[in-house]
């Protein structure tokens, strides 16, 4: 009975308290917030609002320097965009620059300040330890070298673009040590250099006028895979292919051996086997000579060596016509390059039809070197129509009028350091022209027991990485007793450094760009810091002024200024001093174009620190391009365009009366005699491989949206990589099906690429516009450094390539490895 | 099946009267009643006492702020303006961009309030503002009554520029406010009970804007102001 | 030990070899009950659905199980609308089929959401439009018909039976039993129609896409066709199962007869209808789009042949078996066709899901394919496993067999 | 009650945006397209698109703008490649994702002509997905900012960071419009000028391939282009009316938009540039 | 979803889909109620209880 009212009475309240609950606010209520709670998780970060501003600076991530802008919002940078308002690029960048912010903002690929090794090297165990140790460290450890009368014995790696203030100070600081041993990293511009020093007498930048041609034929050059300022390019390709017909005046043409987008969407595609471009250049030199489609005017008048020639001694000497007549017909051509005669003969003649046709050289992106006679052969080409020093081919510009920084006397332990021969084996009688040989550098470590370096300094470099034959330079890096690095990212070198001292990333710091790549008129590039310093930082250029005075009385006397800036503005005086330069750019007058401008536009700044002022809010300092007069344009001993370079044919002779012509030649690596050694000509490479057991080639190639050199690829571009190229740790051979198929291969296999220096493990990517027998592999995978993003994505093509040294430059031949191919 | 028919008939004998069914027990009816009664009752204590008590946390703000004493422009410099409206943008303006500055920082205070030794006024609030604040540069961490969650976008000027909204209607009126209201917070969801209104039921009762600011009520002023193309999810949503 | 629960008059096995019996279910609930957790704390990332698939094994298992629920309402229908007294001896066997295809459904379909927590904005925040809507609507509300419709018969069990109010309250959801039955008719009808229109109105997915006639009414009608097909023989294979399994007969012959003689017959007419809206696919939709019949097929690992097996082997065959006298009567051929059948519209609903969505519509993008996670698995057996236990529950403690006693007298004692 | 509070929908009731206000769309011209990806960059910082250690998992990766490679299929050295760039089509027509969303998630502004999504209101059920052919449409499968790599320090407060478990998708950078409208009041202006009010994506192409601006204003840039002989639309025939146009040239590109029953496609162009410069076929015997 | 949010439209479409669904939602419901008032009235004692009759 109990038990049966207290069950009752217990349903009844039970019955009571679930109506009233609906009547209350609690389930309705709690039902609600609960999804509320949903939307806004207290891990899902809520980022904070505040002042929007816009930071105009200039992207130094690449030596193309594009105008970018930077939103911030309140202290924290949110946003890069490309500025409308800077000549370079009229609003766009490319998709490295676009993701910038995270290689600012990922704490993982930053060092929070100067660090000392703790792990094993390559491990990237560090310690926090202040500035004031690490330049105790340091300065005490060059001082010693000093000290022991061997400071050749320090060695600097310096990734920074030609010309740049921070390089030159290195370089400086390097000079009042005492040691020669200053190395950069080769890039396209130094064949640029080279080639224009040889058949133009100076070494200036390459300034192709693009926007102006209506035939752009491209000899490897990646226009769209990064080459030059890439905002730039791409602008221009954009241009020449306006929707409104009447606008598409320009035609591209694309040599290379692997449909690469610029090859795909280039108006057509000609595809010779790699290193035979120069081959394909003169086969079209060729035809137009045979048909009388040259520019005689500028042959008869500004070059030397396109006829025959009589030496001094009255021999007669074969000139370019007649090697080119006897040597490069089409049919031969085709047998060189694998490209049809018909298309040579088509392609001249669509060459010798435009009206300003221009022909452009280069490999891929800015990051890696060309072919020297490659170069002189494309040269050449433009040569033979007349494009040099026309508006639309090719111009001869003075460099830009920096004031040279002071000259300096080193002390006496200095003098005698610099005295002693390069490590790298540059400017020596192998090398002439060569400033710096960084493939090399590893080898000369590698030889003897000891290594000749005791300390390495790394500037904004990554060679461990980036140089072909990376194993090489690991090992290098392993003998090198101590090594210091001054990159902010925990990039492969870094983590092989015994000192950290990193630098601000270009965001935070002030930097100078001299002279964008290809650019057809002088800039120069002003980035300035937008932000704060993320981390414990210092600009590498006040180091290096800091620890040239902590190193000792005598090398701080080479480093006459307090810091960074006035070093740089100690520099841009001289662009003052120039008159003229417009430090602000109308868009409505891009500086492409010849006519709008006179030569002495007026200067819309007062003083210099006026200019100064504006250049470092503008960005830029840059005058629109000219065409320059003729006389006293070329400065080659001619005072002609050479055809048959006289410098490098003296260079040859001097060597040749200590040894002889066979030794000298062989010294330098050039596999042909005669006239044609001096010359822009095709030879095959010794490769010293047994092809039968290595019968195809890999070929790296490079991608506009993976970096391949020093700086990171920004997370967000993992995005834009197609899962043909990267499938979780993995990246992909493209190779054409009928070579997979020889090797049994299909879509998404896995197979081992072997060189005669190592092997990689890849996926294979069946890609029909891959040339047949040959490996395409893209630089920018492999990395064992930065963060997750990063580490472990892929191979490194550099890992296996078997470099051979370029004739007369001795630079890296990075572009065919022999190799084979099997199933893994 | 047998024994159902006598169960209603346990319990007490049946009274006797007209007005009742015998079979009926009201003794068992009066408890049952009284027992669903008291269920009932706690759950609407439950409900609507210990519920809302519960999903409250109430928190004073840093430190407190006289907007009365500084709206006046006898004791206060810059504070320009006719309308009620131009007064409050005198410290809470529009940028350029048309984006809407909030709470002032600390500059904006250190205008006057600057040196930590001598205070303009007699108030302790002030000491200790210009002690904890004014001398080691720190931003107050003010809590913001009318903040709305992450995913609303809300453009100020659209409303009190374009719109010609006065700043009270959905503020109230904080201009003659002396010393600043606690800041309620909803556990759960991190709303300011500003947002999601003080009334616990969430029914509309139709008083003022200010009460709080739910979609429901963004939306119906937009009609009721003829904008109904303003109801567009993108408009208010980020 | 438990035979104060089990109902007066049957015999049931003894609770040690019922424990074991339920044993692999509670495994499958255990595993189901993991994964749940997984993806409930870690997100949906624990299975391999993607942007391609974003409806997988789930929502085959969802629209499967709701299919062969179907029996429930049907039966409903013929037994409280129609008045078809034979189906009494089975029409507590359907409803249970249906609770536990219709929850099971629902669960599944909470642990797919992205954000279960805010469910309820279907309902709330409702798009008319949207057939999804519609089908949650009626799936929400047919299952608390249902779980109305199951209670009376917990409600009998033994011991429950003895609380006066509980008794009170079955006898007289019982007595009103018809008008729920007609209210979940109605949901039913509409819901099992949407589900079809639900991937009809997909017009940018031309494998799924039908248009004008053939989405209203056409395919609306063959989803609920293909439902009340399949579901009678659904109910006829879980009764046949459990008869099996106890070594009893169960439910009259009469009534597992009409069944299966409704089934063929709506199968017959549905591949009828089917074969009409192949037809009008085939030529209508497909070319419209610039395709082909055989462009669905030309690659990935979803052949015609999945057609071909649900039309003519899952359909054409069961439905000649189940038309056929002797057929009906062999219980060989009985179960076969059930099967058949069943197993047939598991294909057709993994045909409209998995294959829709496999099929990429813009012809540079590739064909996809895709297979479960362990976690994914787990959820969809673990209704299985739910459904198992449920049924073995309901079977050993309520009187979910009217006739059974009445089929299997128990031997004087 | 007043008769409807259809925000603004046209009283014609067709589900399109042909009414008085503004119909954004956009051109992109896949001649001018390098493929460069930067498009898809901009569009992720922009948008505070998440970001994961593994991006090579595309059915699972988030990207606003997708960049597809098409190929012609042609042997070496005839083969060429080409991108289609792809945002979200913001179909004009019945956008086939808004019918069917559950929760009025998503929806199409008649006002603006930009699909909007809602993450707070989205349950994550993806019929979405399902439905929209273009595979526009992506879903958070996991918590999308890693908490302590200081990546979280670039996130901009224009545009709401997803939780996980809902929807997202191409917004035209909405964002953008109301930036350009607060700063429009901020001038004492209702109206937008051309250009104003450009997507992320648009103002980032560094080949300008891609224009941005309102299809019901004749004067705009876009509305003429899509006038272009060599305009198209992507799934044209499905009859979703895409507000995205694509230019190309180049008729397998053009041929590659859309599916084809075979002798249905008519090329535009007959003879490219290279055809018609390599037609004389010098012979080679000449030298 | 109900008139009075603002999401509501006053059109043919809402008012057939939600006016079907609250009455299958008030059938259901009305038969719940009434079973449980005839129930509540039963055990209360108010109603005798008809004997079930299968």
């Amino acid at each position: 009975m109990t038990m049966k009212i207290t069950r009752r009475n217990f349903i009844a309240a039970v019955v009571g308290g679930v109506v009233g609950i609906q009547v209350t606010p609690l389930p309705w209520k709690f039902t609600d917030d609960a999804a509320i709670w949903t939307q806004n998780w207290p891990w899902v970060p809520v980022p904070a609002e505040g002042a929007v501003t816009e930071e105009n600076t200039v992207c130094n991530l690449c030596p193309g320097g594009c105008g970018i802008s930077v939103r911030k919002v309140a202290e924290r940078a949110v946003k890069i965009e490309g500025r409308t308002d800077y000549p370079v690029n009229p609003g766009g960048i490319c998709p490295v620059g676009m993701g910038g912010l995270q290689l600012l903002y990922d704490d993982d690929m930053r060092f929070p300040g100067p660090m000392k090794r703790a792990g094993a090297r390559g491990q990237g165990q560090f310690v926090n330890i202040t500035w004031g140790e690490a330049y105790d460290i340091l300065a005490g450890r060059i001082a010693k070298l000093r000290k022991d009368g061997t400071p050749e014995a320090l060695a600097a790696i310096d990734g920074n673009y030609a010309g740049t203030t921070t390089g030159l100070l290195v370089e400086r600081f390097m000079r009042s040590v005492g040691s020669p041993n200053y190395v950069k990293p080769n890039a396209i511009t130094d064949t640029y250099h080279m080639g224009n020093l040889l058949m133009m007498g100076k070494s200036v930048p390459m300034a192709y006028d693009l926007e102006n041609s209506d035939f752009i034929l491209s000899f490897g050059c990646g226009l769209l895979e990064g080459w030059g300022a890439p905002g730039r390019v791409m602008n221009a390709w954009g241009m020449w292919h306006d929707a409104n017909p009447k606008n598409r005046k320009t035609r591209v043409v694309q040599v290379e051996s692997r449909a690469s987008n610029t090859a795909s969407k280039a108006d057509f595609w000609v595809a010779p086997r790699p290193g035979t471009d120069g081959a394909l250049a003169l086969g079209i030199a060729h035809v137009l000579i045979k048909k009388g489609r040259v520019d005689e005017r500028f042959i008869n008048g500004f070059t030397y060596g396109f006829d025959d020639l009589t030496s001094s001694e009255g021999q007669s000497q074969p000139g370019f016509k007649t090697i080119v007549s006897n040597k490069y017909s089409p049919v031969q051509v085709e047998r060189i390059t694998g490209v049809d005669a018909g298309t040579i003969v088509a392609l001249a003649n669509a060459f010798s039809k435009a009206k300003a046709p221009v022909a452009v050289y280069g490999k891929g992106k800015n990051n890696l070197n060309g072919s020297l006679y490659e170069f002189m052969a494309v040269q050449s080409l433009n040569a033979v129509k007349g494009r040099i020093n026309r508006p639309g081919g090719v111009l001869v510009p003075d460099p830009l009028p920096l004031a040279p920084l002071p000259e300096f006397d080193p002390d006496e332990v200095a003098a005698k350091g610099l005295e002693t021969p390069r490590i790298d084996g540059a400017g020596t009688k192998a090398y002439p022209f060569t400033d710096s040989l960084i493939n090399h550098f590893a080898d000369a470590i590698n030889q003897g027991a000891r290594s000749p370096v005791d300390t390495l300094l790394v500037f904004s470099a990554n060679p461990f990485f980036t140089v072909p034959d990376g194993p090489g330079f690991m090992n290098a890096l392993e003998k090198i007793p101590f090594i210091v690095s001054f990159s902010p990212y925990r990039d492969e070198t870094a983590n092989m450094a015994d000192l950290i001292l990193p630098d601000h990333t270009y965001l935070e710091k002030i930097e100078d760009i001299v002279w964008p790549v290809g650019l057809q008129y002088p800039l120069y590039g002003l980035t300035k810091p937008v932000v704060e310093p993320v981390n414990d930082t210092q600009h590498a250029g006040d180091v290096i002024i800091s620890l040239s005075k902590a190193v000792g009385e005598a090398t701080g006397s080479a480093f006459p200024w307090e810091n960074f800036e006035e070093a740089l503005q100690a520099r841009a005086k001289g662009l003052f001093d120039a008159g003229g330069g417009l430090v602000h750019y109308d868009a409505s007058k891009p500086p492409w174009k010849f006519k709008p401008f006179g030569n002495g536009q007026k200067p819309s700044y007062k003083s210099f620190d006026d200019m100064w002022g504006e250049m470092k809010s503008g960005g830029m300092w840059f005058q629109p391009v000219k065409l320059a007069g003729m006389d006293g344009l070329f400065a080659t001993s001619s005072g002609k365009f050479e055809f048959v370079s006289q410098k490098l044919r003296q260079t040859i002779n001097e060597t040749a009366a200590q040894t002889s012509q066979k030794a000298a030649l062989d010294q330098m690596g050039i596999r042909v005699a005669g006239a044609e050694a001096f010359m822009g000509h095709y030879a095959a490479p010794k490769l010293g491989v047994d092809r039968s057991k290595y019968p195809l080639f890999m070929v790296p190639y490079e991608m506009i949206n993976l970096s391949s050199g020093w700086i990171a690829t920004p997370p967000f571009l993992y995005k834009t990589i197609f899962a043909s190229q990267l499938l979780k740790e993995e990246s992909f051979a493209a190779v054409n099906p009928e070579t997979a198929a020889k090797y049994k291969l299909q879509q998404g296999d896995r197979a081992i690429v072997k060189s005669p220096v190592g092997e990689l493990r890849v996926r294979i990517d069946l890609f029909e516009g891959a040339m047949p027998e040959m490996v395409y592999m893209p630089l920018g995978f492999g990395h064992t450094a930065y963060d997750e993003y990063q580490k472990d994505k892929g191979v490194n093509p550099n890992n296996i390539v078997k470099a051979l040294n370029d004739p007369v430059s001795g630079y890296p031949l990075w572009w065919n490895t022999p190799v084979t191919l099997t199933k893994a | 099946m047998k024994n159902q028919s006598n169960s209603a008939g346990n319990g007490t004998p049946p009274r006797t009267g007209d007005l009742v069914p015998k079979w009926i027990n009201l003794n068992i009816v009066a408890q049952d009643i009284s027992f669903f009664v008291i269920g009932l009752i706690a759950a609407l204590i439950v409900g609507w006492a210990i519920f809302p008590a519960l999903l409250y946390s109430k928190q004073p703000q840093p430190m407190n702020f006289n907007h009365a004493l500084h709206l006046d422009s006898e004791i206060v410099d810059g504070i320009d303006g006719d309308t009620p409206q131009e007064k409050c943008e005198s410290c809470h303006w529009f940028r350029d961009d048309g984006s809407f500055s909030g709470i002032p920082k600390l500059d904006m205070c250190t205008g006057c309030h600057d040196d930590p030794e001598s205070p303009l006024g007699e108030a302790p609030e002030e000491k200790a503002f210009l002690v904890n604040y004014v001398e080691p540069e720190k931003q107050i961490p003010w809590f913001v009554y009318s903040k709305q969650p992450d995913c609303v976008y809300f453009s100020h000027i659209a409303h009190v520029k374009m719109g010609e909204i006065a700043c009270t209607t959905c503020h109230g009126d904080f201009a003659s406010n002396k010393k600043l209201p606690l800041y309620v917070e909803n556990r759960l969801t991190g709303y300011s009970q500003s947002i999601w209104g003080k009334n616990i039921s969430g029914i509309y009762l139709n008083k003022t804007y200010a009460d709080r600011m739910k979609m429901d009520d963004c939306a119906r002023c937009h009609t009721e102001k003829g904008q109904e193309q303003n109801n567009a999810c993108f408009v208010c949503h980020k | 030990m438990d035979s104060p629960l089990i109902p007066h008059g049957v015999k049931r096995c003894t609770p040690g070899v019922f424990f074991l019996w339920t044993l692999p279910w509670l495994a499958l609930l255990a595993w189901g009950g993991l994964s749940a957790f997984l993806c409930l704390w870690k997100g949906l990332n624990q299975t391999n659905m993607s942007n391609v698939f974003a409806f997988a094994l789930w929502i085959v298992f969802d629209l499967a199980v709701i299919a062969l629920g179907a029996g429930a309402f049907f039966t409903g229908f013929l037994t409280y609308i129609v008045g078809r007294k034979e189906l009494k001896s089975i029409i507590n066997t359907a409803v249970v089929i249906g609770f536990i295809c219709y929850s099971g459904a629902m669960v599944m379909l909470g642990i797919d959401i992205g954000q279960p927590v805010r469910g309820w904005f279907i309902m709330w925040h409702a798009n008319i439009h949207s057939m999804l809507v519609e089908v949650s609507f009626c799936i929400t509300c047919y299952l608390v018909v249902l779980a109305i419709e199951f209670i009376p018969l917990i409600l009998e069990n033994r011991q429950i039976e003895k609380v006066k109010e509980l008794r009170f309250l079955g006898h007289n959801l019982h007595e009103i039993m018809a008008v729920f039955a007609a209210t979940g008719t109605f949901l039913s009808f509409f819901h099992q129609g949407s589900l079809g229109g639900m991937f009809g109105v997909m017009y940018a997915r031309p494998f799924a896409a039908r248009e004008g006639f053939y989405i209203w009414p056409w395919t609306f009608f063959l989803f609920v066709l293909s439902a009340i097909a399949c579901g009678p023989c659904f109910t006829i294979l879980c009764t046949k199962l459990t008869e099996f399994l106890s070594r009893k007969k169960l439910v009259p012959d009469d009534a597992i007869e009409f069944l299966a003689k409704l089934s063929g017959r709506l199968l017959a007419v549905y591949l009828i209808l089917k074969t009409f809206d192949y037809l009008g696919w085939i030529y209508g939709i497909v070319p419209r789009s610039g395709l082909t019949f055989m462009d669905f097929f030309r690659d990935g690992p979803y052949g015609v042949w999945l057609i071909v097996a649900e039309m003519i082997f899952c359909g054409l065959l069961p439905a000649i078996i189940l038309l056929t006298p002797g057929g009906r009567k062999s219980q060989g051929a009985l179960i076969f066709a059930s099967l058949l059948n069943c197993t047939g519209i598991v294909l057709n609903r993994f045909l409209f899901i998995i294959v829709t969505l496999a099929v990429p519509v813009m012809p540079f993008d590739r064909f996809w394919g895709y297979l479960p996670t362990w976690q994914e698995w787990g959820i969809g057996l673990a209704v299985v496993g739910y459904g198992f236990l449920v049924f073995s529950l309901a079977y050993r403690y309520l009187p979910m067999f009217p006739k059974e006693i009445e089929l299997n007298p128990v031997p004087s004692e | 009650m007043k008769k409807s509070n259809d925000h603004g929908k046209p009283e014609t009731g067709h589900e399109s945006t042909n009414g008085s206000g503004q119909k954004y769309g956009m051109v992109i011209d896949l001649d001018k397209c390098t493929g460069c990806g930067t498009c898809m960059v901009a569009c992720a910082a922009e948008n505070n698109v998440s970001v994961r250690a593994d991006q090579s998992d595309k059915e699972r990766v988030i990207t606003w703008m997708r960049l597809y490679k098409i190929s012609n299929g042609k042997k070496f050295p005839h083969t060429e490649v080409s991108y289609f760039p792809r945002p979200c089509m913001h179909c004009d027509h019945h956008p086939p994702c808004v019918s069917v969303c559950v929760a009025t998630a998503t929806k199409l502004d008649f006002n603006t002509g930009i699909v909007s999504q809602i993450y707070t209101r989205c349950i994550g059920c993806r019929y979405c997905q399902a439905a929209c052919p273009y595979g526009a449409r992506y879903f958070n499968w996991w918590d999308s900012f890693p908490q302590d790599k200081g990546m979280d320090r670039y996130l901009t407060p224009e545009v709401s960071p997803r939780m996980r478990g809902v929807v997202e998708k191409c917004t035209f950078c909405h964002h953008r419009l109301m930036r350009a409208k607060n700063q429009a009041y901020a001038e004492d202006r209702r109206e937008l000028e051309e250009g104003e009010y450009i997507t992320a994506c648009t103002e980032a192409c560094p080949a300008q391939a891609i224009t941005f601006g309102d299809l019901n204003k004749p004067d705009h840039k876009v509305s003429q282009l899509i006038k272009h002989p060599y305009a198209f639309r992507l799934l044209d025939r499905l009859g979703t009316e895409p507000k995205v146009y694509y230019l190309s040239s180049r008729d397998w590109v053009r041929k590659l938009a859309d599916n084809f029953l075979p002798g249905e496609y008519e090329p535009v162009v007959n003879r490219t540039w290279a055809e018609d410069e390599w037609s004389t076929k010098p012979g080679r015997d000449e030298f | 979803m109900t008139p009075l949010s603002f999401e509501w439209q006053w059109n043919i479409e809402y008012v057939i889909f939600f006016g079907l669904l609250y009455v299958a939602l008030g059938i259901i419901g009305g038969g719940i109620t009434f079973v449980a008032i005839k129930t509540a009235l039963q055990v209360f004692g108010f109603m005798r209880e008809r004997k079930f009759h299968d």
